[in-house]
């Protein structure tokens, strides 16, 4: 093979580079993986290698046309390794991992060198940041996809992303279904009341010093009571439908909200606070004017935890007595059926709703605080 | 002594106090094995614990093993000590449901992860959906207790003879107050507790072995259990039982289901379990080798 | 002290409502149950007698208040402490595992802000994912973590307290990006002048001005490490812990058994945020915060 | 109250010391003083003299320890919820998160004005201050001296009859200083407002004020009242008056006694 | 560079514009400077017309959008990065969680100086400002000029060769600026600092400068050089000659033509 490609002409530009032509060189001496492993012949390497040198070598030009090169030279190389794979699951040889490994390096080497670049026009901008948090998850996936084929892992202990994916394209109807029930009706529900509740508990205890002092330790003791202890309960009191998982869900929400909503309203300056003093004005509107934009920070950490509490809340929760329809009766019926690829499905959906959900939220989190100096930049 | 890890499917209660009789009477001690036994729970899939390597053998329903089987997890049932099903379906009596005739429209309690095949098979053969429309009934996810049936939630839920069962007397229902439908009165019923362990262990001889000593100190712990039901009771209570009035009235009862067996499956239930499966797509073709009579056969000579 | 006794009126007045309305409940949701057991026995008590058997059922649907302090006052101080049905006992299992797994995530959260805010590339690939793992719902990959972690041959408390880090991180994670970021401009400033290297900019500003996003998130964290040591209880054989109690509990539909265990769970909660509060304030003190 | 005139402010023997970790500070001792209605006063002292302190006082923010005080022959707290007077800080104390226009819009709002009101004063103050153009932007898009220019529109926008102002133009250029020097002037001749003035510019205060107060400090207590013999309609070039240097002079010898190391 | 005196500064044709939401901000066009070793610099201009924007150009705060800047014939980055400079921003920007002590400890800190080295260093800036007694007070709890005269000694103990500092003097009484202003010619002089120093005094601009360089806004630029005549020592009664009232009267001619609403 060397013969083939000069190693020594080759100069990597970055550690990643270095360390994958290390990974290279320590997949020849390893054995190829023709001589060990089915699936591969001499071309399918030779590519692989090609495309790996490839890379390497072309991480010295400008950045737009380097990152091009490493993308194509990393993805190409693992589609080739993951495409051999197939049929001869469980075979793979310690060469296979290393010239994985060698790929996700150049990925990696790739994300960093787009993550320096500092693009002048806006639609640029929103690609990079949608492709670069891509390629990394595609990375999880891709070496999750190799583990689990490559080393033959029992499909009920942990299934292919690819089984899951079409899991999940074959069960679009049901998916669908679960996700009217669980997040359409319990979560939405529960996350608004119970971080509204929180919200109001804060203020109420700001408002009412009594209230402060005694509401306040009784609010601690809320946020742990224990999902578990919580599901069965809320089952027995609102029904075994999306009504008890909406209380689930308010009660975890609950205190979260309300710790944050306190810690920010004392988080307004005294010089703030003076002025509105001076202009003798009402609780009320020193509260909307002043001490919730100032807490708005807070305010918002609260809402972006409960966005994925939320979520954990109601599909727990289904854990306990439920209707036939939901992704946590899913998740736990599927469990028991050892279709462990739907339970990854429902994951992988809940996943995708909690980011969405968490986005969302950030958004809005951005245009309310723009004034924040952690928004300005710093 | 040889090492044997047992995965149960449940928690720590007289449904498996054949198991702990035998670890302490000491009869695994004598065949020369040293047994752990690991209790489940709600959420712990026995299957998967033997494909990640986390136990020898396991305690499991045959619906769920053929189910493992045929997603890659060659699970073989190497003995049955449980001969008939422990699981029924009750109503009040002051209830909507009286017979089988009565369930259409109405609210039926049932368990998942795996112990829902015999419901649904039992539905199909009386023709009723289970989607929740009008001419099918409707089906809860039942958690474990029995409380479905006391909020009214449900008109009929599970329950197992030995557990569930007690608890609704408990809460005040007499016997003759509740209609009761037995799967196996009914002959509805699919292998419960069986014992299963991976075909290509069982391969290696010394595995084999290991396992034949495994199963007949096992039944000789049912065995001693079923003859002294409060001491084995009181076992249980040791190794971290619940209740010990409810242990002794379970133990009562699982003796009744075990109901003097040897260990050996009984190849025409195992059959139409297998069918009720396949009936359901629940697995998609006939098992082959899903079970074993050489390692009873050796066990009980 | 004076806070303390400040505290003590508001806090039993606030809890005296709270049974009150308690009981109210007991007896209402009680109440149908034990019209069904009454009928089927053919007897119509009065009514002061029906509200009693409401109060007195031995598996209630919620208990009474006073039979929650019984069975909380039995197995909290008439147990022996290294008795498996003492709540001391199990309290302290579920608590060790909670502090460890405590301890593991604000690390874990903290490291993950830091590597946030000062890597781009970080920012900009990792944040998307965490919040993807967050979205899985712990209770059901738990057991398969734990499955993968005993074929490794970890055992006991960790993967418990692997849970609790799991659910822990996130809240400090979300509020220490924040809390990093939250330095006024002109301080940023001021260490550019000075050329201070990032991990000087890091110790001198960031970290002190992200302490009031610290100590709510810490809050926030210790009752989520609770809840997921509670958890983290079930999968891992559930044998002594608030979560086993628990379990225990809802296996035979102890009502009483289930809300005591919650009470104890909850006592322990109250108590581990104040802590963070105590140490939060002490913190602010330290640092010269001006009284409100 | 002293009688006829009624007193606007009226302490006596009032006295502040401040609780620290390292022991007490007292920031004024002894302080009697007595602004009639329509008096100009300007506070001028060493820096840390209690100046701000004592505005502070006056302005209901801080309690006194000793002594009392009355405000328009009320508690400090009364006149305060009466919103008897607008407050200009040492420091702009803008809300980051309003425009210019609104953050002179706060007071207006909570005083519960119409629009169209609100509009007319904050068109008007912001022209007064020379702002006008930077009504959309930000707090922290405006320099020094145009953040310290808004936060004086939004005290006159609030137009109360007792007007506490603490450094106003201590971030602005001798030239708009002149210029709103001359506009405050204007305002409080027409107004008839009353005015304290906290400043460290000696020709600033001889310029507008009726009366010089000379603070100093260690503890905090007026060490020199000064009445002003200048007509109330003052050109700027009054300021080469020797009359006006008279005063001057003699403000800049009280200044320099209070401070420890002149001496 | 300009040669034989090195260029501290050297600035050719720069200029800045903000972008914000309405509109983009001219802060700075066409600026053309150059500071040789030891000048003693003022920048004097309407408020506003970019002189924060300038220094904070030379202190690589902010990034210039057109033309060129070396400072110590490096760029500001390399410059800042060699820590070239000491800074004293416009408003105090002191930590609140350390005390003035520890505040003024905080570059020495970061420069990695032994403790007896801080110790010394603090005590001597303090005693400068006049802050000594007030070491371990958070800065909440000292007056504004205090806590002005803090973020001066930071800057001075910090003791870099290039001195910028934004209207350090702004919020101190006459009697005190004055010391202050002696001290800084007194430090200068036997240090042989390069100062760049923004003020809107007149006097004090007159009184410390080599140069006065005089800015207008809108876009902020340089409107008027003023190179000042006046000798090395400097005694405060210099203040009456008809040399320093001549530079003065130029110095505010320039600044009134930078005034839209003085015409
Ligand atoms: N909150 C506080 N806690 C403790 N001491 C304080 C507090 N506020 C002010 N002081 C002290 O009180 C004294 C007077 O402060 P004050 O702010 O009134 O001075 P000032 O005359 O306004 O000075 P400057 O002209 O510098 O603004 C100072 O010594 C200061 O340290
Ligand atoms: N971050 C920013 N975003 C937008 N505009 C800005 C920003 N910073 C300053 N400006 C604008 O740039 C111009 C110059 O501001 P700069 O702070 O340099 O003025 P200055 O000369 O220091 O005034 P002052 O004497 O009032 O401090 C002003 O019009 C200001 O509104
Ligand atoms: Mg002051
Ligand atoms: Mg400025």
């Amino acid at each position: 093979m060397s013969d083939l490609f000069s190693l020594s002409s080759i100069t990597p530009r970055s550690w990643q580079g270095y360390a994958a032509l290390a990974l290279l060189a320590g997949a020849l001496f390893s054995g190829l993986l023709v001589t060990a492993t089915p699936g591969y012949d001499i071309a399918t390497v030779a590519l692989i290698f090609i495309l790996l040198l490839f890379a390497i070598q072309m991480d010295q030009f400008p950045p737009a046309i380097a990152a091009t090169c490493l993308f194509l030279g990393a993805h190409g190389a693992a589609w080739l390794l993951l495409a051999g794979i197939t049929g001869n699951e469980g075979t793979a040889r310690a060469s296979f991992y290393l010239l994985l490994a060698a790929a996700w390096l150049l990925a990696w080497r790739c994300v960093t060198v787009l993550s320096a670049l500092r693009p002048t026009s806006r639609w640029a901008a929103t690609a990079l940041r949608l492709i670069i948090p891509a390629i990394f998850g595609a990375w999880i996936l891709i070496i999750w996809e190799a583990v689990t084929r490559g080393a033959g892992i029992p499909f009920i202990l942990l299934p292919p992303p690819s089984a899951i994916g079409v899991r999940i394209a074959n069960s679009l109807p049901v998916l669908a279904a679960d996700v009217r029930q669980t997040i359409f009706k319990a979560v939405i529900f529960g996350y608004v009341v119970g971080s509204g509740a929180g919200f109001l508990a804060a203020i109420a205890a700001d408002r009412v010093p009594f209230l402060r002092r005694g509401l306040l330790p009784i609010g601690n003791m809320v946020s742990a009571l224990p999902i578990i202890g919580v599901a069965p309960i809320m089952v027995m009191w609102f029904g075994f439908d999306w009504q008890s998982k909406a209380a689930v869900v308010i009660i975890m929400t609950f205190f979260p909200m309300l710790v944050n909503t306190v810690a920010g309203l004392a988080a307004s300056g005294h010089m703030e606070r003076d002025l509105m003093r001076t202009y003798a004005s009402s609780y009320w509107q020193t509260l909307f004017k002043l001490r919730l934009p100032a807490a708005a920070p807070f305010i918002f950490n609260a809402l972006k935890i409960n966005s994925t509490l939320a979520l954990i809340g109601a599909i727990v929760a289904e854990f306990f007595g439920t209707p036939v329809v939901g992704m946590g009766f899913r998740i736990s019926t599927e469990v028991g059926r050892m279709n462990i690829d739907m339970v990854w499905a429902e994951i992988a959906v809940a996943a995708l709703a909690g980011s969405v959900f968490y986005g969302v939220v950030a958004l809005f989190e951005r245009a309310v605080t723009f004034w924040h100096p952690s928004v300005r930049g710093g | 002594a040889d090492k044997v890890t047992l995965q149960l499917k449940w928690v720590t209660q007289a449904q498996f106090a054949g198991y702990y009789v035998a670890k302490d009477k000491g009869f695994y001690e004598a065949e020369g094995l040293d047994v752990e036994i690991k209790p489940g729970g709600p959420d712990i899939a026995p299957e998967q614990v033997i494909a990640g390597g986390g136990a020898d053998v396991i305690v499991d329903w045959m619906g769920g093993a053929l189910a493992a089987r045929e997603k890659g997890v060659p699970l073989v049932n190497i003995a049955q000590p449980f001969k008939k099903a422990g699981m029924q379906l009750v109503c009040p009596k002051d209830g909507p449901v009286k017979t089988e005739a009565d369930f259409k429209g109405h609210t039926l309690g049932v368990w998942f992860f795996g112990n829902e095949y015999p419901f649904y098979a039992w539905m199909n053969k009386l023709g009723l959906k289970t989607d929740g429309g009008p001419d099918g009934v409707t089906v809860l996810k039942q958690s474990f207790d029995v409380q479905p049936l006391i909020q009214k939630q449900a008109d009929c839920i599970s329950v197992m003879t030995y557990n569930e069962y007690w608890q609704l007397i408990d809460a005040g229902y007499k016997p003759e107050e509740l209609i009761v439908f037995n799967y196996s009165a009914m002959g509805n019923d699919l292998l419960e507790d069986g014992l299963y362990a991976l075909e290509d262990k069982l391969k290696d001889p010394a595995f084999e072995d290991k396992m034949v000593r495994f199963v007949r100190a096992s039944m000789k712990g049912w065995k001693y259990a079923v003859d002294n039901s409060d001491e084995a009771a009181g076992i249980v209570m040791d190794n971290g039982g619940q209740d010990e009035n409810h242990q002794k009235r379970m133990m009562g009862e699982v003796a009744k289901l075990i109901d003097n067996a040897d260990g050996k499956l009984d190849p025409a239930t195992y059959a139409r379990t297998a069918k009720a499966l396949l009936d359901q797509k629940i697995i998609t073709k006939e098992p082959t080798g899903a079970y074993t009579t050489a390692i009873t056969d050796k066990a009980i000579k | 002290m004076d806070s303390f006794r400040d505290n003590i009126v508001p806090v039993t007045s606030i809890l005296a409502g709270v049974v009150v309305v308690w009981y109210v409940f007991a007896v209402i949701l009680n109440a149908p149950f034990q019209r069904d057991l009454d009928r089927r026995a053919g007897e119509t008590p009065g009514i002061v007698e029906f509200i009693g058997k409401t109060m007195a059922q031995p598996k209630p649907t919620l208990p009474a208040p006073h039979q929650v302090a019984v069975n909380f006052f039995e197995n909290t101080f008439l147990r022996k402490v290294t008795s498996n049905r003492s709540l001391v006992y199990n309290a302290w299992v579920t608590l060790s595992s909670t502090l460890l797994g405590f301890a593991f995530g604000t690390a874990l959260g903290i490291l993950i802000a830091v590597g946030i805010v000062h890597v781009a590339t970080l920012d900009r690939s990792l944040m998307p994912w965490i919040i993807a793992s967050q979205t899985i719902p712990i209770l059901a990959v738990a057991p398969m973590i734990i499955v993968v972690l005993a074929a490794i041959g970890v055992t006991g408390l960790i993967p418990k307290a692997l849970i609790s880090t799991y659910l822990s991180f996130f809240p400090v994670a979300v509020g220490m990006v924040k809390g990093l970021r939250s330095p006024e401009l002109t301080h940023l400033d001021l260490m550019h002048t000075y050329n201070a290297s990032p991990s000087q900019t890091f110790w001198k500003l960031r970290v002190p001005a992200s302490v009031p996003f610290l100590f709510t998130s810490m809050k926030v964290a210790v009752a989520a490490s609770l809840v997921g040591a509670i958890v983290g209880e079930l999968p891992t054989g559930a044998v002594a812990g608030i979560g086993a109690k628990l379990l225990a509990g809802a296996y035979y539909s102890q009502t009483i058994d289930i809300w005591s265990a919650l009470v104890a769970g909850s006592v322990v909660a109250a108590l581990l945020v104040m802590v963070v509060g105590i140490a939060g304030r002490l913190v602010d003190r330290a640092m010269g915060g001006r009284p409100a | 109250m002293t009688g006829q005139s009624p007193a606007v402010v009226s302490a006596s023997k009032l006295g502040l010391t401040f609780q620290t970790s390292d022991g007490p500070v007292q920031a004024l001792s002894n302080v009697d003083l007595t602004i009639g209605k329509g008096e100009f006063v300007s506070f001028i002292g060493p820096s840390g003299c209690g100046k701000t302190t004592l505005l502070r006082v006056i302005a209901d923010l801080e309690k006194p320890t000793s002594g009392s005080i009355s405000v328009n022959g009320v508690t400090p707290e009364q006149a305060r919820e009466n919103r008897a007077y607008g407050y200009v800080f040492q420091a702009a104390a803008l809300y980051p998160w309003r425009t210019i226009e609104r953050n002179v819009a706060l007071p207006l709002e909570i005083m519960g004005l119409s629009k169209a009101e609100q509009a007319a004063r904050i068109k008007r103050t912001l022209d007064l201050v020379n702002l006008s153009g930077f009504e959309q932007k930000y707090p922290w898009q405006l320099s020094g001296g145009m953040q310290q220019r808004a936060s004086i529109a939004r005290a006159l926008a609030f137009d109360a009859d007792l007007l506490l102002m603490d450094e106003p133009f201590g971030a602005l250029d001798e030239i708009v200083r002149d210029h709103l020097n001359e506009q405050l002037l204007e305002l409080w001749d027409r107004t008839n407002k009353t005015i304290c003035f906290v400043t460290h510019s000696i020709p600033e205060a001889v310029y507008l004020s009726t009366r010089i107060i000379v603070m100093s400090p260690r503890p905090g207590r007026v060490s020199d009242v000064i009445e002003s013999t200048l007509p109330k309609k003052r050109p700027l070039d009054i300021r080469e008056t020797p009359e006006f240097l008279a005063i001057a002079a003699r403000v800049r010898d009280g200044l320099r006694a209070g401070h420890s190391y002149e001496d």
